[in-house]
């Protein structure tokens, strides 16, 4: 057992762990971190993917790491619009994904 | 010369190994917030304090030693604010004794 | 000896996911990740991929921890947290995320052999740009198209974010970062770190060129300050409709693209950078990216316009 | 040296770690913030440890990076406080 597998491994288990979470949880701000978990378990793999591939003077392979970088930018991007169009949901009283309708004096004046 | 050096930085990074252990310790097993923020506090200061001490003569060369302070004061500073919030906060989140 | 460090960080890592996942209240989960990310970064260190372990430090720590915890802010209370499914639907969906977990850990330990790597090819050519950042030379010189695109992806999604501005507010504020409580400790901070911060992402951006460290890691950095000097209330989230900040998110896009340009008629291809002065371009578009980055990611977190535009 | 260095750096993530205790326990959130706090400058200690033991003196930069956003968790713990009605409408 050598550091990148183990860390491979530990990459599958986010995986799996968000992937529970997004089913298990009905409201959309806990999906979304679930997401995340399911994202930083991805981004891990491409780690794990440049560290296996060091070569030629390089301590690992230079194309996923920035993939990653490019990556992680984008899932915060991706996260932000979605925590804006969670929080604009409940303002306008849209029901939230288990369709109970939000009492709607949650956050309207 | 080596040797001294080395077992200078043997000597300050145990010691401050043992204060991230009280750090610990005392955030596991204080019984109120901020006896528990006093703590953590100790970690702050004095563990990372003593391990860059004992790093300083590994160092290999002068501004990697001169980053290795100014993240201990940043910590020093950052931590400090850090902990007034925290204790702020706790100061209106619980009411005190 | 080192590996013991791998241990300790990957059981700390699957605690801190589990937890995040389990416990009730949503603001305790948030925290439970940002502690992931902070753990993330330490692994990414482990992994020799300095570049991107800054930039999980930058992001995972400051940026996404903010927006989750402003919005649990403003969300209903723990009660509203919502029913979780039935056992029968919990264990139907713990078998299949176990399945996708095994499936992967699967690939995980039978690697292909000899394990594909493109790191020759990014060695080969790294003298023709005259840097000394392989993964900086991947994002600027040899697949700078993604990179332009992911500059673009930022600047859709602030118009997605600003598109969710109701009618009545169009061209005014986002809601005020301020915190709710006056603090000292939180106006000193917001006062004596922003400089370091200033210095820092420069280090970042003019030391990523040979060494880690770039636009990304030095963008999140002084968008983090900035945000910092907002939630201090020192300064308010500017309109939406200002001028000078339009122009400052597109600006480096902007430069990029005309860079691009400038490549086809200097050599031959769209973002093809001639020879001699593939450096001296590879920082100047970095310079101006990383304002715009730094725009860009700070007004995400504020979000949309709440407040009606002054006139 | 190195080996040391690299026991050193188990040692502070495992304490560190230990005190992780602390987020499962809290009881409130405060505390929780504080297991990360004291994980924030663990994780540092460690990364110096390392940088220093591998001689990739670039890993002491990531530390610098966790250091100067060490205070952010705590600051936006405070804009998290559960909102008030009033508050709520400020925010809108």
């Amino acid at each position: 057992m050598n550091a990148p597998t183990l860390y491979g491994l530990c990459a599958a288990a986010l995986v799996g762990i968000g992937l529970f979470g997004l089913i298990l949880h009905p409201t959309p701000l806990r999906k979304v971190i679930s997401f995340n978990l399911v994202g930083c378990g991805t981004f891990l793999f491409f780690g794990v993917a440049a560290r296996r591939g060091a070569g030629a003077g390089f301590a690992g392979d230079p194309v996923p790491q920035a993939l990653v970088i490019t990556g992680i930018v984008v899932a915060f991007a991706a996260t932000a619009v979605a925590v804006a169009l969670i929080l604009r949901m409940l303002e306008a009283g849209v029901a939230t994904m288990d369709s109970r309708p939000e009492p709607p004096d949650d956050l309207s004046p | 010369m080596n040797l001294l050096l080395d077992s200078f930085t043997v000597v300050a990074v145990t010691a401050g190994l043992v204060f991230f252990l009280a750090g610990t310790v005392g955030l596991l097993r204080f019984p109120d917030a901020l006896t528990r923020l006093h703590a953590l506090t100790k970690a702050d200061n004095l563990g990372l304090g003593l391990i860059v001490l004992g790093l300083l003569p590994q160092v290999p060369d002068v501004v990697s030693a001169l980053k290795l302070i100014a993240i201990w004061v940043l910590v020093q500073f950052a931590g400090t604010s850090a902990s007034q919030l925290i204790a702020q906060f706790v100061r209106r989140n619980e009411p005190g004794p | 000896m080192s590996l013991l460090v791998d241990l300790v960080l990957v059981v700390l890592i699957l605690m801190a996911a589990v937890w995040t996942i389990l416990v009730r209240d949503r603001r305790d989960a948030v925290i439970a990740f940002i502690v992931l990310g902070l753990l993330l970064s330490l692994v990414w260190m482990r992994l020799y991929a300095v570049d991107v372990a800054l930039t999980e430090a930058a992001v995972g720590g400051g940026a996404t921890g903010l927006v989750l915890l402003r919005a649990c802010a403003r969300l209903l209370p723990v009660e509203a947290e919502g029913r979780l499914p039935g056992p029968g639907t919990q264990i139907a969906a713990g078998l299949l995320s176990a399945l996708a977990a095994a499936g992967l850990a699967a690939v995980v330990l039978h690697p292909p052999v000899p394990y594909p790597s493109l790191a020759a090819l990014a060695a080969e050519n790294i003298h023709t740009v005259g840097l000394g950042n392989p993964v900086t030379a991947v994002l600027l010189a040899y697949r700078s198209l993604d990179t332009l695109l992911e500059k673009v992806v930022l600047v859709l999604a602030l118009i997605g974010v600003w598109a969710l501005t109701p009618d009545a507010f169009w061209g005014g504020a986002p809601g005020s970062l301020r915190a709710r409580h006056a603090s000292g400790a939180l106006d000193l901070l917001a006062r004596v770190l922003p400089p370091f911060g200033v210095l820092v992402s420069i280090y970042l951006v003019w030391n990523g060129a040979d060494h880690p460290g770039g636009t990304f890691q030095g963008g999140t950095v002084l968008a983090a300050m900035w945000l910092l000097v907002m939630m201090a209330g020192l300064r308010d989230p500017p309109g939406i409709s200002l001028k000078l900040l339009r122009r400052l998110v597109v600006f480096g896009p902007a430069v990029f693209i005309a860079v691009g340009f400038a490549g086809i008629w200097m050599s031959g291809w769209f973002l093809s950078y001639p020879p001699d002065y593939a450096k001296p371009i590879i920082v100047a578009v970095e310079a101006a990216l990383v304002l715009s980055i730094a725009v860009i990611l700070g007004l995400l977190v504020a979000g949309p316009a709440a407040e009606p535009p002054k006139r | 040296m190195p080996e040391f260095l690299y026991a050193a750096a188990a040692l502070v993530l495992l304490m560190t770690g230990l005190g992780l205790m602390r987020m499962l326990w809290g009881p409130s959130p405060a505390d929780r913030l504080m297991a990360a706090q004291l994980l924030g400058t663990g994780g540092g200690a460690m990364a110096l440890l390392i940088a220093i033991a591998s001689g990739t003196t670039a890993i002491i930069d990531i530390a610098l990076t966790l250091a100067l956003l060490a205070a952010f968790a705590a600051v936006a713990l405070t804009l998290g406080e559960p909102g008030t009605k009033t508050r709520a409408r400020d925010s809108l």
